[in-house]
């Protein structure tokens, strides 16, 4: 059994940490898909460009002001692609808001491309979180272990956000129904635009932890990691927060798993097979409320 | 208010149409005519990085011989680009712009398969291409016109298994490379055909594209017990790889082919202890004459142009496709002066008898258009001081 | 005025025959014309000569008509001073030279004509609107033919025509699905895999399968289809995939739909990938080999062809069914449409032509490999779908070309370092190309939600129906 | 005495604790106009739901022509829950999808309009004939069935003179005015060939002038194509003027029953409607 351990405590490790990055991804796509019943395809490529933005400042400033300022560059562009791209779609067919998030992706991947030049670049070494350390016979990095405790913290935080404060009802009344709310006086561009705010941050928290975990920026480095959270966000039933972590960690873990089991070149089939699975059996997601049509 | 809607759409076209101005080119008339040669590159996609150094190598060769005379006086050469994305769908297109940019000879591309994607395209148009450092097989075999500077998969999958015999002894190999990619699997291949043939054991994975989390490999080759991980993957998963590697602790030696020839390598092994071994085409070691003249003289072009720069990754580390791409233009310039004729159908017909003794060694090719390679440099990174540092001059072992 | 009508198609049609037989004799005999521009023979001291001419002779045989032209011209070129080249010589040459093109007004007058005689006979409504679409499409294909003569097969125009209908196709096939059935899927590169691996798989001749599946010994499959057959079986294959999908995941709601259909195209993009199928899908590596075709005329007829069939079924009474759908589920159902059944058929009949799309790209390509068919070229052709109009197979068409144009082509320079004079254009570099590109689709996006078309139809009675429809304001 | 056209056995109807339609019994005889009247939220539509197979019953029977189509027992967490009465009366568990009802011969309009919005007035009644094609989908789109579209086509432009919007032909179906659309959506149920036609507040929303027209219209329907009506209304002027019976239901209990005068009359109706006066 003692050996059994020693060879797979990495892999469920390694399942737990990449299941808190795909989490903090999730619940940006969840609480925009809420409120705007949008897939923001863009929300990859934040993550991927929040990577970049800590690479470029860390070479000329501190890690204690590189930090907060990558965070805060990255709710301003979240920001700003809600006010740029989905703002003036608000009443438009949609599908055309669907590729308008495409484009936003596109920009933000080619944008990448022109300016780094495509070459990986190496993600700094933040003091504490990247120090390696070994539990019990598995060298990790600190990462591993920050990740899934920040995550459910972060998590925890934004619930009580939702369900105790002001900002937060009026984004549960948003995503119940969209003309009521706004017909309720409820100023629909702020709730829209908070949340954008708070699924970057989060998207930026995850961004830091995920890159130094593993090192490597490239343009098209957020990109799959985006897909397998929407998927999470999706398998978790898409507008539940608490769904979209679940779902993350359930992914993370079980596509470790998978490599585990050696069947590696199928882990990404795997996962989305799994959730071909799981729709059938429940069409709107694990958590997600079931939506009838009214008659 | 309508206005507002109107203006919006006006707006909105005009920023269209500057955005699509078309730059007319006025070159200079000091020359007798020009004659235009095609970069067929990725700039973008998963191999961008590796397409825009090789690139390099060729904008700097232009730099250094500019022009070429011929029997009816001088002519000045230019470059016609094309990005092909790194992918088979866009290769056609890509192709297709410089056949009919007319120009008389095509360079590239980094990845073999944009290459064989482009074979068929250039072969009915009559047009030479000249590999650099596609190593497929299949980019010269059944393709008359497409010739080959750099080595085969065959043989370079060879010299890694002879290296790792002969350099670690090792009994046992973990190989991972990308499924769908036809550069990794198929050195793989080769790699695994020698590794057994000398009794050694061998088992390996694919991992799916886009993958960043190697731990679960890593810690699979730890556990099997294997002596050397053959890696021999694109240079983003190169230094996931490496870093990971490093932070569970894994110290086996990692082998990889000539994509991992790059800054980004040495880099990622900094201030670990991590033991990378590459096998490439070049060696900024080198110091044979040829060798010395070609790295000090692009080092002062690279930092000379800032934008440059920022394609070779932001440093002026020499990756081991720059010189290639700077030896096939110099082999391009050698058919054009045989065939005495910009014209595609001439430098066709002297294109096999073509023999010029580049940075990378001398180039002679075989009757499948490939260059008769006989060993291939090895090199370590020293992680102390983030560089490369020779090895040895590895053939095969018969 | 009947008695003109009649007399105007006969003799229209008595031209064409004159214009085909003559361009047709005119482009047969080639040896003949050299031999005759050579009358002393000079070509047989002259060794570089003869070896010129065999080369015009050896590219007409194998009837490359664009290498045989390059020949020929570089053959007058050199040695043009040797040869007769005045009077009835130079016509015979401008004569081989255009012969196609003279060929194809034959058959457009031939077309004009039947058409007159056959409003003339009927009179009746339809078949003068009938006769009228069938000229234009004759002359739409004509005017590919002669586009294609001009500008030569392999030029960048013809090129981006010839992926601009193939991405037609698989737009219009998307929008059936997503703009006329309202069913949101994005699993449209996953079929056009199938479609297009299915096709190479069973066209790569027998002698050259050891060679392309290298490291599977020749692979299993030891045959090889006709074309045509193998397009066909190419859409089946995906058809079939698409119903076994289906069953599950077409009771999902739009998004979750997405999600899934997403999903099974990576399934699919890992199963051909793996090694462990290498026999038969050749694993990680490039098929190549397997018949293509070189004019544009193939795909622009196979597409058009599977068009019209998407418009007659998008008219018929199942195309209303799918519109219901669209509409109103709820209502389509309580006026008794099955919708598994058919939300299935639109899926299925979707996959096919996605199928029959990926088979012909294969061809354009000349080389297939898994790793191409990656969720962004379905966002791609959906970006065509939307850009073009949802709900307007004129706009799919339309918007495809302009799509393909402008990514492949006009952009291109945008890679290029251009130097005017001694100023360098400051921001032009590799892959600013793509950052003006997505720049654009965004502005289209914002400013024409609609897409070009709208879900208009651009059709003959849209002109005539523009005055009306001014009146009841433009987007209703 | 031949079967009812319509029966419908202790129907119930609950969502989580909600009993919308509570042990509902009634029945509709050939020919006959029935109404089902009661105020706002009583489970009317909910019942009509029920009949037409948009959600399955939580309990009870629907015979359509003495023939069992829609039958359900409380099951699973349901069972449990069950506030209803007769919870194992029946075992038989019918549930067809609403395609398959108006395949049998019940077609039904909406409370709220369900038109087929981006369509023309005329492809909204077309596309209700595609129920009856005899053609496949070879047939159709190879145009072999000409002569099966043009009675299609016919049928469509007949319907459309009936309702009096054969001039409106080409309209897009959301620019007609409200009336107007009630009309086009009976005419699109017609399309499906009912035996009989539910309809739901077919006079929601018109003026006086309307509902009167209206009332000789679903009379000269009913007569012209031998129709049974099942009929939802708030209009007393019009259900008291058409219906040969009335069925009354409060908060999904039936609470009356028989001809018009008599369940005018009835105290229990008036208190439904009107409440107790505070004495």
């Amino acid at each position: 059994m003692q050996e059994f351990i020693t060879a797979n405590l990495p892999y469920l490790l390694g399942g737990i940490s990449v299941g808190g990055q795909y989490a903090l991804i999730a619940v940006g796509y969840t609480m925009v898909y809420g409120i705007l019943r949008l897939i923001n395809f863009a929300h990859g490529d934040i993550f991927t460009v929040a990577g970049f933005f800590m690479v470029y400042l860390n070479a000329t400033m501190p890690v204690a002001v590189s930090l907060p300022l990558t965070i805060l560059l990255i709710i301003a562009l979240g920001f700003s692609v809600e006010r740029v791209a989905y703002k003036p779609l608000r009443n438009a067919p949609r599908m055309s808001v669907m590729i308008s998030a495409i484009g936003v992706s596109y920009l933000l991947q080619n944008l990448m491309w022109y300016v780094t030049g495509g070459l990986a670049k190496q993600y700094p070494t933040i003091p504490w979180i990247s120090s390696s350390i070994t539990i019990y016979t598995a060298t990790t990095k600190m990462v591993t272990l920050v990740t899934p405790i920040l995550t459910i913290v972060l998590v925890a935080l934004l619930v009580q956000l939702i369900n105790h404060t002001k900002i937060g009802m009026a984004m549960r009344a948003v995503s119940k129904d969209f003309e009521t709310a706004r017909l309720m006086g409820i100023k629909i561009d702020r709730v829209i635009s908070a949340t954008f705010i708070i699924g970057s941050a989060l998207a930026g928290i995850g961004s830091i932890l995920y890159f130094s975990n593993y090192t490597a920026v490239t343009p098209t480095a957020g990109a799959m990691p985006g897909l397998k959270a929407f998927v999470a966000a999706v398998f978790g039933g898409i507008g539940s927060i608490p769904g979209a972590v679940i779902g993350a960690f359930i992914i993370g873990i079980s596509e470790n798993i998978i490599k585990a089991v050696g069947l590696t070149t199928f882990s990404d089939a795997f996962t989305f097979a799994l959730l071909i699975v799981v729709l059938i059996f429940k069409p709107t997601g694990l958590f997600g409320e079931a939506v009838n049509e009214k008659v | 208010m309508i206005g507002a809607a109107k203006f919006k759409k006006l707006f909105a076209l005009l920023m269209v149409l500057t955005l699509m101005l078309p730059a007319f080119a006025l070159g200079e008339t000091a020359y007798a005519g020009t004659i235009k040669i095609g970069v067929y590159e990725p700039a973008s996609g998963d191999n961008g990085a590796g397409g825009k150094q090789e690139t390099l190598g060729v904008e700097y060769a232009n730099f250094v011989a500019p022009s070429v005379t011929l029997s009816d006086g001088e002519y000045k050469v230019e470059l016609v680009h094309a990005d092909n994305q790194s992918s088979t769908d866009k290769a056609p297109s890509a192709a297709q712009t410089l056949v009919s940019a007319d120009v008389s000879v095509v360079l590239g591309s980094y990845g073999s398969s944009v290459s064989i994607a482009a074979a068929d395209i250039f072969d009915q148009a009559g047009l030479v291409a000249v590999g650099l450092s596609c190593t497929n097989p299949q980019v010269t075999l059944g393709n008359p016109l497409y010739y080959r500077v750099c080595y085969l998969d065959p043989f370079q999958g060879t010299v890694l298994a002879s290296f790792a015999l002969e350099e670690y002894g090792a009994k046992k190999a973990y190989t991972l490379a990308m499924l769908g990619e036809d550069y990794g699997v198929g050195l793989v291949n080769y790699f695994t055909e020698a590794f057994k043939a000398a009794g050694g054991e061998v088992d390996g994975e694919t991992f799916p594209e886009g993958t960043s989390d190697f731990t679960a490999y890593l810690t699979t080759a730890f556990n099997n017990g294997a002596e050397v991980i053959f890696a021999p993957t694109s240079t983003p998963y190169a230094a996931q790889i490496i870093t990971q590697a490093a932070s569970n602790g894994i110290t086996i030696p990692i082998l990889a082919g000539d994509t991992w020839d790059n800054s980004v390598i040495v880099e990622a092994a900094k201030t670990t202890d991590v033991k990378v071994s590459v096998s490439t085409f070049f060696d900024e070691g080198d110091t044979s004459p040829k060798a010395v003249e070609f790295v000090t003289g692009f080092k002062a072009w690279l930092n000379a142009n800032p934008d440059k720069l920022v394609n070779n990754g932001g440093n002026d580390g020499i990756a081991g496709v720059t010189p290639l791409g700077y030896d096939g233009y110099m082999v391009a310039l050698e058919a054009i002066k045989a065939a005495d004729s910009a014209d595609r159908d001439d430098i066709a017909d002297v294109m096999a008898g073509i023999t010029y003794d580049g940075v990378t060694g001398a180039i002679v090719f075989d009757e499948n258009g490939d260059a008769i390679r006989d060993q291939a440099f090895i090199k370590a990174t020293e992680n102390v001081a983030g560089t490369w540092t020779f090895v040895k001059v590895q053939g095969i072992i018969k | 005025m009947k008695a003109l009508k009649w007399t105007g198609g006969i003799l229209l049609i008595i031209i064409a025959v004159a214009l085909l037989v003559s361009s047709i004799s005119a482009q047969s005999d080639l040896e003949g014309l050299l031999k005759r521009l050579d009358a002393q023979n000079v070509v047989d001291l002259n060794p570089k000569m003869l070896a010129d001419r065999d080369r015009v002779l050896e590219s007409h045989l194998d009837n490359d008509r664009d290498r045989t032209l390059r020949n020929l011209d570089r053959y007058l070129e050199r040695h043009g001073d040797l040869l007769l080249l005045e009077g009835t010589h130079a016509l015979e040459l401008t004569a081989f030279r255009s012969g196609p093109i003279v060929s194809s007004v034959g058959v457009l007058l031939m077309a004009i004509g039947a058409a007159l005689l056959a409003t003339v006979i009927s009179g009746k409504a339809a078949v003068r609107k009938a006769a009228l679409y069938a000229v234009g499409i004759v002359l739409l294909y004509v005017c590919v033919y002669v586009v294609e003569q001009i500008a030569g097969t392999s030029s960048m125009l013809v090129t981006v025509l010839k992926k601009g209908a193939i991405y037609a196709l698989l737009a219009v096939s998307m929008n059936l699905l997503n703009g006329f059935t309202g069913l949101f899927s994005l699993g449209q590169a996953g079929f056009m895999l199938i479609g297009a691996y299915t096709y190479a798989m069973f066209t790569i001749p027998v002698e050259s399968r050891g060679q392309v599946y290298q490291y599977y010994a020749g692979g299993l499959i030891q045959f090889q289809m006709p074309v045509i057959l193998a397009i066909i079986l190419a859409g089946l294959v995906a058809a079939f995939f698409a119903y076994l999908i289906g069953l599950p995941v077409l009771r999902l709601k739009s998004d979750y739909l997405a999600i899934a259909t997403l999903g099974f195209a990576e399934i699919i993009r890992a199963v051909f990938q793996y090694d462990g199928l290498g026999p038969i899908t050749n694993g990680s590596n490039l098929l190549r080999r397997f018949t293509t075709f070189n004019s544009a005329l193939f795909p622009f007829i196979a597409v058009g062809i599977c068009i019209l069939l998407i418009i007659l079924l998008i008219n018929s009474t199942y195309g209303r069914a799918f519109k219901a759908i669209r509409d109103d589920e709820v209502a389509a159902e309580a006026m008794g449409i099955n919708l598994p059944q058919h939300k299935s058929m639109a899926f299925v009949i979707s996959c096919f032509f996605a199928g029959v799309g990926g088979a012909l790209l294969a061809m354009y390509q000349t080389t297939v490999q898994a790793s191409a068919f990656k969720a962004s070229m379905t966002y791609e052709i959906l970006l065509i779908v939307v850009l073009g109009g949802m709900g307007s197979v004129s706009g799919s068409v339309i918007a495809s070309f302009l799509f393909i144009a402008a990514s492949e082509w006009w952009l291109r320079f945008l890679d290029a370092e251009t130097v005017i004079g001694t100023f360098e254009v400051p921001l032009l570099r590799s892959g600013f190309r793509m950052v003006v590109f997505s720049v654009i689709v965004m502005l289209v996006v914002l400013f024409y939600q609609k897409g070009i078309m709208g879900d208009r139809e651009l059709s003959l009675d849209m002109f005539k129906r523009n005055g009306k429809e001014k009146r009841g304001g433009r987007n209703a | 005495m031949p079967d009812h056209v319509l029966e419908l056995k202790n129907l119930t109807m609950q969502f989580g604790g909600v009993v919308a339609v509570n042990d509902l019994s009634m029945n509709i005889d050939k020919g006959e106009i029935v109404a089902l009247i009661g105020p706002n939220g009583a489970g009317k539509t909910t019942a009509f739901n029920c009949v037409t197979g948009v959600y399955a019953p939580t309990n009870g029977q629907v015979l359509f022509g003495g023939k069992v189509i829609v039958s359900n027992h409380p099951s699973g967490k349901m069972a449990k829950m069950y506030l209803g009465a007769d919870k194992d009366k029946f075992h038989q568990v019918a549930a067809p999808s609403p395609d398959k009802i108006t395949r049998m011969g019940i077609a039904r309009t909406f409370q709220n309009i369900r038109l087929f919005k981006t369509q023309t007035v005329f492809d909204n009644v077309l596309i209700a004939t595609h129920l009856h094609r005899t053609s496949n989908l070879f047939t159709a789109v190879l145009r072999l069935n000409s002569s099966e579209e043009k009675s299609m086509r016919e049928k469509a432009m007949h319907l459309l003179d009936i309702v009096g919007l054969a001039d409106a032909k080409d309209e897009k179906a959301t620019s007609l005015p409200y009336g107007k659309q009630r009309r086009l959506e009976i005419a699109r149920a017609l399309a499906t060939d009912p035996t009989l036609l539910l309809l739901d507040e077919p006079a929601a929303g018109m003026n006086p002038q309307e509902t009167d027209d209206l009332s000789e219209f679903i009379v000269e329907l009913r007569n012209r194509f031998d129709l049974t009506i099942f009929l939802i209304e708030h209009h007393m002027a019009l259900v008291m003027d058409i219906s040969d019976r009335i069925y009354v239901i409060d908060f999904g209990k039936l609470i009356a029953s028989g001809l018009p005068q008599e369940v005018r009359d009835d105290p229990e109706v008036i208190t439904a409607y009107l409440g107790v006066d505070e004495d």
